[in-house]
């Protein structure tokens, strides 16, 4: 039984590492929330211009980590039920509502103090929830906001339109003023230019990662295990120290693969992962796969702050433009659906999958509405087996351990059943 | 002679099979499940065992499913209800290429294979949960209990449409619809349509091949049938047995571990239990 | 004249399902008014767009474009010759068999039973649909769309949301010139400035003819009911302009005169139903309940401006600028120049109402989300007011009435 | 001999409140909701008449409420059931801020203004769990009787967690705990709990003040009554028959009607008399 499995003491180099960036980064949150610190530019993970904030020494912050960090930590409930007081329903986003419940609550975690905002930097990217969640903030926090429009990648072509790229940049012009009127100081183009550098070379350590699990067995967990790579990837992309950590990462990752080391003692099933895992039962939602030797060797989540695995790359010589077409194109929350399903089936061909799972949030409507499409997609048109199971990334409320676990042995259990016919 | 035994402890029943190695059932036992489940397993099971009139070391194999498996401490391994149904429709009605199951808490739709083995299922969305719930909630409301509820519907002259698949919230829309004063047979006739519709529906995202094969408790109820029946078009398979098909599947797949030569401590339905690295937290802050 | 046919062919059609509360208008059942609101109300409910597809007949070689709320340059459709039609949902007139296997439980009624219509090929009429940025769940319905029907022109508008910026309106510009090139590729007539203003105009007149009719019921709400003027209007999203528009003015003639007593009701804004449409029967149950509703927020995207769109020699201009500085709010234009609990608070007052009921349909995001900011505003304001959720799909209305029954109560017995 | 009455016809029981000229509760009646309303509405008053000692003819007014309040034709006048637990529970408790219904169909928070009168109210959200019928059906489940599981819930040393809030997956989790081995008054206070914090919710959003009077079937519960205690640290009300308070809201309405058409002589009323 999931209960069962023994907790291991497994522990790579990086999660230390991990440990300490992350712990820095939040000490700095905390310090700005003490009036010690950088100015606090709120942003959303999708597709975000972490360049520009860095080129200006201001703390870049994301009330959805925070928000999964609450809920990783088991905080969340109260909070979500305290935003449900003031009027919100219980059908709304509960990162939204986690967030807001911690605002009010003094915005006080276990993790750090978070700093009130300085700017509200909406960079909308594909969620319209995010417009919403902002202009809360906004109401809340009397702090500026700027609502960074970003069109949807709606057009069949692999390219988004020039118009739509134009739009963007003209729209990082204007935030650029904004952030000097801020900072009083004018943009250091060199310094963009380094920090654009160090993000291109860390998109590409983090790209070579990701197609290490194209291994067999695949090195490390690519959903449960990316995003503890994530949190850097955000937080300190464009710095010296990210870049750093990509570099131990893949060495690591590497030598795991070189030794032919997985997460798992025995890989028996590649799954492909969509959606948003349960993070306040992400240890419990592991183990329903892990007991069944089923390793994630791809995911849609670990694509939502940007896809590099694809060739995107930071450009130092383009640096807006290049800003412009990560926000545009090179993430999976601005794609449509027949992106999205482009992506996975490149996953389940590429990377090597046995099945696809789909992690249904009720939260998430951008990630989760429409999804049994996508079932219908890859099981009658692909003949890929596909699971989907229904809960949420924040609130405990949806998530029903009995039910889920149900539909994930059955599943499982017919995988292996079909196994068993072939061999015979 | 060996014997393979199967039990379904399910949310309300728990169902004992005792099926001989010619796959033939010798003795079924069905008890309420109620607050002691792993107890009921055990009486189930003996029950079966002793109307069965042998020995209880000759049942060679125990195969645990439905929601309370992992409490059957005294099986060999434990299988989902899905792929026991699958099998037991497979060997009541060695055709079945569709199963719809209908239990307290969910609604299945599998596609079977040849063999009996699950190709694809669904179940259904957590909001149409409980489809035993609804109609129980249903004959509570118009006053009935649940076995009457059924034949009652079929006198349906003009059924009203309810307007939800909530099993909390069909008790309204009944209440209005008496106070609207249409008759219960009206009522009836449509909280079994709403389900039949809603069962479909479901049961379509695997595709409905025939024979189609109408498994769980709700099964003995006639008037849902009917109406299953009239919304596929096509005529469905039901026995007696029909709330046995999890146990009966469960107890052919005991028979064949036991005839593979498992016994009690080689047995492995279940999946071995790797050890399994700590799920890394996404960011590990001050803990 | 043009209505009297239209009237005729729906019953023909026989396409109607009755079965919800009847109206009780203020009147006799016999006036010519009731006749047409009677019928407008049969039009909206015709799941198969029996009055539209006798358009197209009667039209050969025109073609028709869907248009999912909220809002749409339906001047662009219009001008490329085509007829732009209100596909929003098919509330109690079909049962979602299909498109559940697609959109989960959470998901908004309006968004399943939309593609039921396109799964059970009621829109196989259709040349295409537009869908634009107004939600997440709408957004993956386009896809879906997209991948379902592939003979279908699905496009997606993207509706700029940074209105601080003069950036935005000159971007919805472009966006509406593309919108307009891949119109024309499908009707095959490119239109010039003139054939778009021409459009501009017979919309203005239909704009303004609504504008009135809603002017006409927050002087004098017992001349004609919230219910009335919503089936008026909607009836008015699934037939050509140019018929609604001699039934939209014959109505206004007909008002006036029309026989009616004011009643002991509580005056109240209704908020939150921009886009999924709320069952007449439940906006007759919440004027029963003892709510004179004085202004709402029912198919915003077809009312769209507050005044008329200015005809220049730079229609897309003029439409992008009339969006940007001369539009309705809604629950999803995101403005920051004005919040949108400040424009609720405001307009409250200028109607003179005592309450404000938020009528948002269940599971929808925008309008949900709005709420949490309109109660903190109306409570500091000290402005009574209701939530009622909805679904397009329902027609029982107990629980809607007493709440209804019970926040009337409460106001009327002070 | 003059009386009013007061009908509330709910979705599992109708209860019947009969009041004298002097505005006594003299007669009281709850029989099991069945199809036919005006026939159910007939025989609760009938037995609550029986027990006032006055017969149909004696009834000079008759108010009804709940969801049946349209559907008897005897009445004189229907009114919400919101509306009336508001005035039923201002009567019996004069210093009632806020009413907590929980009934068979749903939980209602309503936030009073002077004389009992409605100032705000909300009801539970369709997905909520945490009604009467919910507890109804645990018990059933749990193979208790449900007037037992008040006192079962007070035994529970380690109460378990329930968190789904649709009615119907709470149930599979109940399943759950119990498949678990977990203790029924452990489970039982759970649920109890759940229903407490989900009530807790509901009350602030309509502001949460002393005192709360709690009315409805669940209240007879004492397990659930402690629960709720425990949740809002508040002062709570429980009279004795808690189900009954609609219905005697209604009744008092329908003697305030009387009084004004003149049907009752002034000085025969004696606001201070109590009841529960």
């Amino acid at each position: 039984m999931a209960q069962a499995t023994a907790k291991s003491d497994y522990q790579g180099r990086i999660h230390n590492l991990q440990k300490d960036m992350i712990g820095r980064y939040y000490a700095n949150l905390t310090a700005a929330a003490e009036g010690k610190g950088k100015k606090a530019i709120y942003m959303l993970i999708s597709g975000n211009p972490v360049e520009l904030i860095e080129a200006f020494d201001m703390l870049p912050v994301y009330p959805e980590v925070n928000a999964l960090q609450l809920a990783v930590k088991k905080q969340s409930l109260p909070l979500i039920l305290a935003a449900e007081e003031m009027g919100y329903s219980t059908d709304n986003c509960a990162y939204v509502k986690a967030d807001v419940g911690m605002y009010f609550a003094g915005r006080k975690t276990p993790f750090a103090t978070i700093p009130q905002p300085d700017l509200l930097l909406c960079n909308y990217v594909g969620c319209n929830v995010y417009l919403q969640w902002f202009e809360h903030l906004a109401e809340y926090s009397k702090a500026p906001i700027y609502n960074l429009d970003v069109p949807f990648f709606r057009t069949p072509g692999p390219e988004p339109l020039e118009e739509d790229v134009t739009y963007v940049v003209k729209q990082l012009e204007e935030l650029i003023e904004v952030l000097e009127r801020m900072s009083g100081k004018k943009l250091d183009y060199k310094k963009l230019q380094r920090i654009m550098e160090l993000s291109g070379e860390t998109g590409e350590l983090w790209s070579n990662i990701k197609r290490l699990t194209r291994e067999r067995p695949a090195p490390f967990d690519a959903y449960f295990d990316s995003v503890m790579m994530m949190a850097p990837l955000y937080c300190l992309r464009g710095t010296e120290d990210g870049l750093r950590f990509f570099q131990e990462a893949y060495k690591e990752m590497k030598q795991r693969a070189d030794n032919h080391e997985g997460p798992l003692p025995e890989e028996k099933f590649r799954v492909v992962m969509e959606g948003p895992p349960p993070w306040p039962f992400l240890r419990q939602f592991r183990d329903m796969f892990s007991r069944w030797g089923a390793v994630a060797i791809a995911s849609t989540y670990s694509t939502v702050g940007g896809i590099w695995e694809f060739g995107f790359r930071h450009d130092p010589q383009r640096p807006l433009e290049s800003i412009a077409r990560h926000m545009l194109q090179w993430n999976v929350t601005n794609r449509n659906f027949i992106q999205r399903y482009k992506q996975l089936k490149d996953y389940v061909d590429e990377w090597g999958a046995d099945a696809l799972v789909i992690h249904s949030v009720k939260s998430c409507r951008l990630f989760s509405a429409g999804q049994g499409d996508m079932r219908e997609y890859f099981t009658k048109q692909l003949k890929v087996p596909t699971l989907l199971i229904e809960s949420d990334l924040e609130d405990p409320r949806y998530f029903s351990e009995a039910q889920l676990r149900n539909r994930v042995d059955a599943f499982f259990e017919s995988l292996e059943h079909q196994r068993h016919l072939v061999h015979k | 002679m060996i014997y393979g035994g199967g039990v379904d402890v399910g949310s309300t029943q728990t169902k004992a099979i005792i099926l001989s190695e010619d796959r033939k059932i010798i003795a079924r036992c069905l008890i309420n499940t109620g607050a002691n489940v792993s107890m009921a397993a055990e009486r189930a099971f003996r029950e079966a065992v002793t109307s069965a009139g042998i020995a209880p070391e000759s049942v060679a194999y125990v195969v645990g499913t439905g929601y309370g498996r992992y409490k059957v401490n005294f099986g060999n391994a434990q299988i989902t209800e899905i792929s026991c149904h699958a099998r037991g429709a497979n060997l009541l009605f060695p055709k079945t290429r569709t199963v719809i199951d209908m239990g307290g808490q969910d609604a299945k739709g599998i596609r079977v294979g040849e063999d009996g083995d699950v190709k694809d299922f669904v179940m259904n969305d957590k909001c149409a949960a409980g489809t035993g719930r609804f109609l129980s909630n249903a004959a509570e409301t118009v006053g009935l209990s649940l076995d009457q509820i059924g034949p009652i519907s079929l006198g349906a002259k003009k059924p009203v449409r309810l307007s939800t698949v909530c099993a909390v919230f069909v008790e309204s829309d009944i209440m209005s619809y008496l106070a609207e004063g249409k008759t219960v047979p009206d009522i009836l006739g449509g909280v079994h349509n709403a389900i039949a519709a809603r069962t479909v529906a479901l049961v379509r995202r695997v595709g409905i091949d025939p024979e189609v094969t109408f498994t769980g408790g709700v099964s003995l109820n006639i008037g849902m049938v009917k109406a299953l029946e009239e919304k596929l078009g096509q005529p469905v398979n039901v026995c007696d047995d029909s709330h046995y098909i999890g146990a009966i599947g469960a107890a052919i797949f005991a028979v064949e571990r036991a005839l593979g030569g498992a016994t009690a401590d080689s047995g492995k339905a279940e999946p071995v239990h790797v050890k399994v690295p700590a799920s890394p937290l996404p960011i590990i802050g001050a803990q | 004249m043009a209505f009297r046919r239209i009237v005729r062919r729906v019953h023909l059609s026989g396409a109607v399902k009755k079965g919800e509360i009847v109206a009780t208008t203020p009147v006799l059942e016999t006036s010519k008014l009731n006749g047409i609101f009677e019928a407008c109300r049969e039009i909206g409910q015709d799941p198969e767009f029996a009055v539209a597809k006798r358009w197209l007949e009667e039209h050969p070689g025109k073609k028709a474009i869907g248009c999912f709320p909220v809002h749409c340059p339906v001047e662009l459709i219009h001008a490329s010759g085509m007829l732009p039609l209100g596909i929003i949902g098919a509330g109690t007139q079909i049962e979602v068999t299909y498109a559940d296997s697609r959109f989960q439980s959470f998901v908004c009624s309006i968004v399943k039973t939309t593609l039921e219509l396109g799964l059970t090929n009621r829109l196989k009429f259709l040349e295409g649909m537009l869908f634009h940025s107004i939600c997440d769940p709408a957004r993956n319905l386009s896809s879906v769309f997209q991948r379902n029907f592939p003979d279908m022109f699905v496009e997606y508008i993207h509706f700029p949301q940074n209105f601080a910026s003069p950036l935005a309106r000159l971007y919805l510009e472009t966006e509406y010139r593309r919108i307009l090139t891949g119109l024309q590729q499908r009707s095959g007539y490119v239109p010039t400035a003139d054939d778009l203003n021409r459009s501009i105009g017979l919309y203005n007149r239909i704009r303004a003819g609504l504008r009135e009719i809603y002017r006409i019921r927050a002087d004098t709400p017992h001349v004609i009911s919230a219910a009335e003027s919503f089936v008026l209007t909607r009836a008015g999203t699934l037939m050509a302009p140019e018929a609604f528009v001699e039934i939209l003015e014959e109505v206004l003639a007909e008002l006036p005169g029309r026989p009616s007593r004011p009643k002991d009701r509580i005056r109240v804004v209704l908020e939150g139903s921009f886009c999924e449409l709320p069952p007449v029967g439940l906006i007759e149950t919440l004027e029963q309940a003892g709510c004179y509703i004085l202004d709402d927020d029912f198919l915003r995207g077809w009312r769209w401006f507050t005044e008329d769109v200015p005809i220049q020699d730079n229609p897309l201009h003029e439409l992008a600028e009339s969006y940007s500085e001369r539009a309705y709010y809604s629950g999803t234009k995101h403005d920051s120049r004005e919040t949108k609990a400040a424009h609720l608070i405001r307009m409250f007052k200028e109607k003179k109402a005592d309450a404000v009921v938020m009528q948002a349909a269940k599971f929808c995001e925008p309008a949900l989300f709005d709420y949490a900011l309109y109660r903190k505003a109306l409570d500091e304001a000290k402005i009574p007011h209701l939530l009622l959720e909805f679904e397009e799909k329902t027609w029982i209305f107990d629980r809607a009435r007493s709440e209804a029954e019970t926040f009337v109560e409460s106001l009327l017995f002070d | 001999m003059a009386f009013v009455a007061g009908i509330d016809i709910g979705s599992r029981g109708t209860k019947a409140v009969i009041l004298d000229e002097s505005r006594h509760v003299c007669g009281t009646a709850l029989v099991k909701t069945r199809p036919d309303f005006p026939g159910v509405a007939k025989e609760a008053m009938e037995q609550a008449l029986a027990k006032a000692g006055g017969c149909m003819d004696d009834v000079k007014y008759v108010t009804t409420t709940g969801l049946g309040r349209y559907n008897i034709p005897f009445r004189d006048l229907q009114i919400t059931d919101i509306t009336c637990a508001a005035r039923g529970a201002e009567f019996l408790f004069p210093n009632t801020a806020c009413v907590l219904d929980v009934g068979g169909q749903s939980t209602r928070a309503i936030r009073l203004r002077e004389g009992g009168k409605v100032k705000e109210f909300k009801s539970n959200d369709k997905c909520a769990a945490g009604s009467g019928g919910f507890l109804e059906r645990a018990a059933h489940y749990l193979e208790m009787p449900l007037d037992q599981l008040g006192s079962l819930s007070m035994a529970a040393d380690k109460p378990t967690m329930i968190s789904s809030v649709c009615a119907v997956l709470a149930e599979s989790e109940i399943i759950n705990l119990v498949s678990e081995g977990q203790s029924v008054e452990n489970i039982i206070r759970g649920i109890h709990n759940s229903i407490a914090s989900r009530s807790k919710a509901l009350l602030a959003r309509v502001g949460l003040e002393d005192e709360v009077t709690f009315v409805g079937g669940a209240a007879r519960q004492t397990g659930m009554v402690a629960a709720l205690k425990a949740t809002i640290g508040r002062q709570v009300n429980v009279s004795d028959e808690p189900d009954m308070v609609a219905a005697l809201g209604a009744a008092l309405l329908a003697y305030q009607r009387l009084q004004k058409l003149g049907g009752i002589k002034s000085d025969q009323q004696d606001p201070d008399l109590n009841v529960g």
